[in-house]
């Protein structure tokens, strides 16, 4: 049967993948045609709701670096070091390589 | 551009330094040396004459556009030979022993040396020989007016 | 132990190069690590082929028979090749590292951090 | 701190370089060299050149040199690549 | 006779199309344009032909200048003396990878490259990187090997430097090509104490006289650190954001392939050098603590960058660590029964993940280049909004996006699944990280899609040129297309590679005979 691979345990079809899905959205498309027609989504009833003030187009962007900022910041005693690692300097570049040469050397040369 | 002294031992210096690498060169499949050698030394006469008389004069005399035609050609050249040894395996040496150009057989053994011996190793030799020395004198080239460049601004 | 000091010598090189490349600050001082370490793998590829009194192997106008072994010489001359264009690349790349910063201290040509 | 550790790595790598080399065969007398062996008996009927260096660099191992002179090449066009003029 | 010439001919024709680039481009642009995309459609069809001589007889064997393409031993020698080029089904299906991200990369590269300088030492650059990754994938000798790693090492560090008007693209250059030598001078320092102990340079040869004494401990950590940083692997992974967010577009996508040839080379040393004699407990726990490492250190780093292809950049570190992991698990579990329990379907996974993982991440870098192309910003902050205009390139960042995450029906979430189930066998708490990992990378794309693609139009932009479309075009045919059959990959070319990777003794008989 062409389209399904052997995973091991089990197997695994993106086309009957696939199949349910399309199912699956047309059985919910029939649920949702089934709502009432009677809000017209125009005009003012179209528009975002800010708590009622108007605001302009930079401010309802949400900027890259304000997302998962509540992630990071819970986050910090992981991330401060991390970033400390990370010194754009070349001298700290060559020291990692030479660390994980001597791990590696150790490991591997039995000791 | 250097003191007088330093220009008049390049003018003597420079053509022995040429004639030295392409001795190099041509020797390379019988004495120790080889294309890259000879080509180095060459390159090392142009730097020579690149210190001794600085990059606004050099730059008149070598063509830097020249020079890297000249690297293709050589590297081109030298890839095109061992595309010729196909017709066997690639990097065949087909004039080896084939009584033709550089076809002689050679004496087994300890022996003075013969030039038309070895196949395509000279024509290699030249063809990396020529490669090289393009090579590094434009290496040298562009670093000088990289340089230059940098003190314009 | 002591018939193997040429090997050591090459051991020596390397760590020197290793040193340098750690805690000199000066990007041309890098360069010169780097350099440090392939000559020192050099010398160890031609150190492998030698063989005590024995001649180049080459029979224009030899004086005996026994040779040298040849191959880590090939190897060797292919290896400083390689390693020159490397450093012909590194200082260009130096120089223009110089024009944009106006310093070549490691420390300071971090723009790229995190 | 990171002084020290890098110090501490720097003398495990040195002390496994030293091992290398101390384990290594003694100086001057190769243990295997029958490939060297073929080079130095084979090297002058088969490319019939005296130097045997030149007809391993050229003949052998060619391939290598193929690969060494396109490394000079991709230097060479790296630096002129680099000290280009913006302009045309 | 072109058949039995083929291995040479796929290193040789690049080769020889870049010597010629430089004149040919004298010429005129359009033309040597023409010429490298069909000089790379050439060699494409050429690995191709190679796969198909592979996969129906066997190992390809073709010794460098010798009187026939076949006659490995010289007369009445027991070793090789020549170079020795040896395609098994791993070879070519690492060729295969190259040769179509490379020739996709030209395409792009014509309209991307159109307003820069210096384009025929761009081509001339790209098609040697593309040679060397040849050579390093089809050659069957240490020394060779160096020479390509080099090779491709030089050509990617000036192509990395190409902007020379940003004081960064130089840094980075520098940076890369400092770590690319050392690491390549301790792989050459690694060939030279083989040669020292047995006198050989042939893999075969070493791997038949090989012994695993003290000497080869040490060379063995060598070449590991230096192949697992040349694959960009963490603590060793510096180098990768840097390099992959300062090149060009196109040449990321290359990048991307040419960190995939370093860790062919890692899985080359390991297998079919050193094989069963190695402790292969050790060995395979050092790649699965390597491989865990990436997965978690890039996709968290990933999750705070602000430059786009930096993110993305990350995100590659992270996807290197699935690899890793599954041959880990593969090599730990090499003299065991467990082996062919799950030990062959986690190498399985994980060797599918390669061709997955360069297709979908060339597919978000040339997204990435075109979204620089067309604002001319490199910032997240500063864009807003680009799906109003760039209808294409968000749907094909939608696709490489799901791919890259994992999500099904692409071809990720296929390779990524093998990995799972096999790994969960070996320890589950790995699987249970590679799954983490995964929620982690769809959270950072859905970051990008969010502030770049959605929110309102903040700046007009321009549109992206044809041929960029079409190179993104192709590329996510192939995501889909793997999605959708991934049984047939992994029948036709996976399997088959992780066999030739295994079967240590086929490698070594094919060069030295029964």
């Amino acid at each position: 049967m062409i389209g399904v691979l052997e995973t091991g345990t089990g197997v695994w079809s993106a086309l009957y993948w696939i199949l349910s899905f399309a199912v699956l959205f047309i059985i919910v498309y029939f649920i949702y045609s089934l709502g009432g027609k009677t809000v017209k989504a125009s005009g003012d009833k179209g528009k975002p709701f800010l708590s009622g003030n108007e605001m302009e187009k930079e401010k309802i962007h949400v900027k890259a670096s304000n997302m998962y900022w509540g992630f990071t910041e819970a986050l910090k005693s992981y991330y401060t070091p991390l970033k400390g690692g990370h010194t754009g300097n070349i001298n700290d570049y060559v020291g990692w390589f030479v660390l994980a040469l001597a791990v590696i050397l150790i490991l591997t040369g039995g000791l | 551009m250097m003191s007088k002294i330093v220009r008049t031992i390049t003018n003597i210096l420079y053509s022995s330094i040429l004639i030295f690498g392409f001795y190099i060169i041509m020797h390379g499949h019988l004495t120790p040396g080889g294309g890259f050698q000879g080509g180095a030394v060459v390159a090392s006469g142009i730097a020579l004459v690149l210190i001794a008389y600085g990059y606004d004069t050099v730059r008149n005399w070598f063509k830097k556009s020249n020079l890297s035609f000249l690297e293709s050609i050589g590297a081109l050249a030298f890839i095109g030979i061992a595309f010729l040894g196909i017709g066997t395996t690639f990097f065949y040496n087909f004039l080896a022993n084939s009584g033709g150009l550089f076809g002689d057989p050679t004496v087994i053994g300890i022996n003075p040396g013969n030039l038309d011996t070895s196949g395509v190793l000279p024509l290699m030799n030249w063809a990396v020989g020529l490669k090289v020395l393009a090579g590094l004198g434009s290496v040298v080239l562009l670093m000088a007016y990289g340089i230059r460049k940098g003190d314009e601004e | 132990m002591i018939d193997n000091l040429p090997f050591i010598a090459c051991a020596i090189l390397v760590i020197l190069g290793l040193y340098t490349l750690t805690f000199k600050r000066n990007l041309i001082k890098i360069v010169i690590g780097l350099n440090l370490v392939e000559s020192g793998v050099n010398l160890f590829l031609i150190t492998l082929g030698y063989k005590s009194n024995a001649v180049a192997p080459i029979y224009t106008m030899a004086a005996k028979e026994e040779m040298v072994l040849p191959t880590p010489q090939a190897l060797t001359l292919t290896s400083i090749v390689i390693g020159l264009a490397t450093t012909a690349l590194i200082l260009s790349f130096t120089i223009l590292i110089y024009k944009h910063y106006k310093t070549i201290d490691a420390s300071k040509v971090r723009r790229l951090r995190e | 701190m990171r002084k020290y550790v890098l110090l501490a790595a720097l003398l495990i790598v040195s002390g496994f370089m030293l091992l290398s080399a101390v384990d290594m065969h003694p100086f001057g007398s190769p243990e295997k060299e029958d490939m060297d062996k073929y080079f130095i008996d084979n090297a002058q009927e088969e490319v019939s050149a005296n130097n045997v260096v030149t007809s391993i660099v050229f003949d052998y191992r060619g391939f290598d040199t193929l690969g060494e002179a396109t490394v000079l090449f991709t230097a060479v066009v790296g630096v002129s690549l680099i000290f280009r003029r913006l302009i045309k | 006779m072109i058949n039995e010439h083929l291995p040479a001919l796929v290193i040789g024709l690049p080769l020889l199309a870049a010597f010629a680039t430089p004149l040919v481009s004298k010429i005129n642009d359009k033309l040597r344009n023409i010429f490298v995309i069909g000089i790379l459609g050439i060699t494409l069809y050429l690995v191709y032909s190679l796969l198909c001589n592979v996969l129906n007889d066997g190992i390809f064997v073709y010794v460098m200048g010798a009187r026939s393409t076949g006659l490995t031993l010289p007369s009445g020698y027991k070793m090789p003396v020549r170079i020795i080029l040896e395609a098994d089904a791993m070879s070519v299906f690492m060729a295969i990878t190259t040769a179509v991200i490379s020739l996709i990369g030209a395409i792009y590269s014509w309209a991307f490259m159109d307003k820069e300088t210096g384009k025929d030492k761009f081509y001339t650059l790209l098609l040697i990187l593309t040679a060397g990754m040849f050579g390093m994938e089809l050659t069957g000798d240490m020394f060779n090997f160096f020479v390509f790693l080099e090779i491709t090492s030089i050509a990617a560090c000036g192509l990395v430097g190409f902007r020379i008007t940003r004081g960064e693209s130089s840094e980075a250059a520098f940076k890369t090509m400092v770590l690319y030598t050392l690491g390549a001078l301790f792989v050459l320092f690694a060939v030279g104490i083989l040669y020292g102990e047995y006198d050989a340079l042939n893999i075969a040869t070493l791997a038949s006289r090989i012994q695993y004494t003290m000497l080869d401990k040490i060379a063995l950590g060598l070449l590991l650190t230096g192949l697992a940083m040349k694959a960009g692997a963490v603590p060793m992974h510096m180098w990768v954001p840097d390099a992959y967010a300062e090149a060009p577009a196109p040449v990321s996508l290359v990048l991307v392939v040419n960190t995939q040839a370093g860790l062919y080379g890692l899985f080359r040393v390991l297998f079919s050098l050193y094989g069963a004699s190695l402790s292969t407990q050790t060995v395979g726990w050092i790649l699965i603590i390597l491989g865990v490492l990436s997965m978690f250190v890039g996709v968290t780093m990933a999750l705070i960058q602000d430059k786009l292809k930096r993110l993305i950049a990350y995100g590659a570190v992270s996807q290197i660590g699935y690899m890793l992991l599954g041959v880990g698990v593969g090599l730990a579990t090499l003299n065991t029964p467990a082996l062919q329990e799950y030990g062959m379907r986690a190498m399985e996974g994980s060797i599918f993940h390669v061709i997955n993982d360069a297709m979908y991440k060339g597919l978000l870098f040339l997204t990435a280049g075109a979204v620089i192309y067309c604002t001319g910003k490199r910032n997240l902050n500063e864009i807003s909004g680009l799906a109003h205009d760039m209808k294409f390139t968000s749907i094909f960042f939608i696709i490489g996006a799901g791919a890259i995450a994992g999500l099904p029906p692409f071809n990720g979430f296929a390779s990524k699944l093998i990995i799972y189930e096999s790994v969960y066998k070996f320890n589950p708490m790995l699987s249970v990280i590679a799954i983490l990992v995964s929620i982690l990378t769809l959270a950072i794309f859905v970051k990008i899609f969010q502030s770049a693609f959605l929110g309102p139009k903040l700046l007009d932009v321009k549109k992206e040129p044809r041929s960029m479309v079409l190179a993104m075009l192709v590329l996510s045919i192939i995501v889909i297309a793997f999605g959708l059959f991934p049984d047939v990959v992994v029948d036709k070319i996976v399997s088959p590679a992780v066999n030739a990777l295994i079967n240590r003794m086929d490698y070594i008989t094919a060069v030295l005979g029964g």
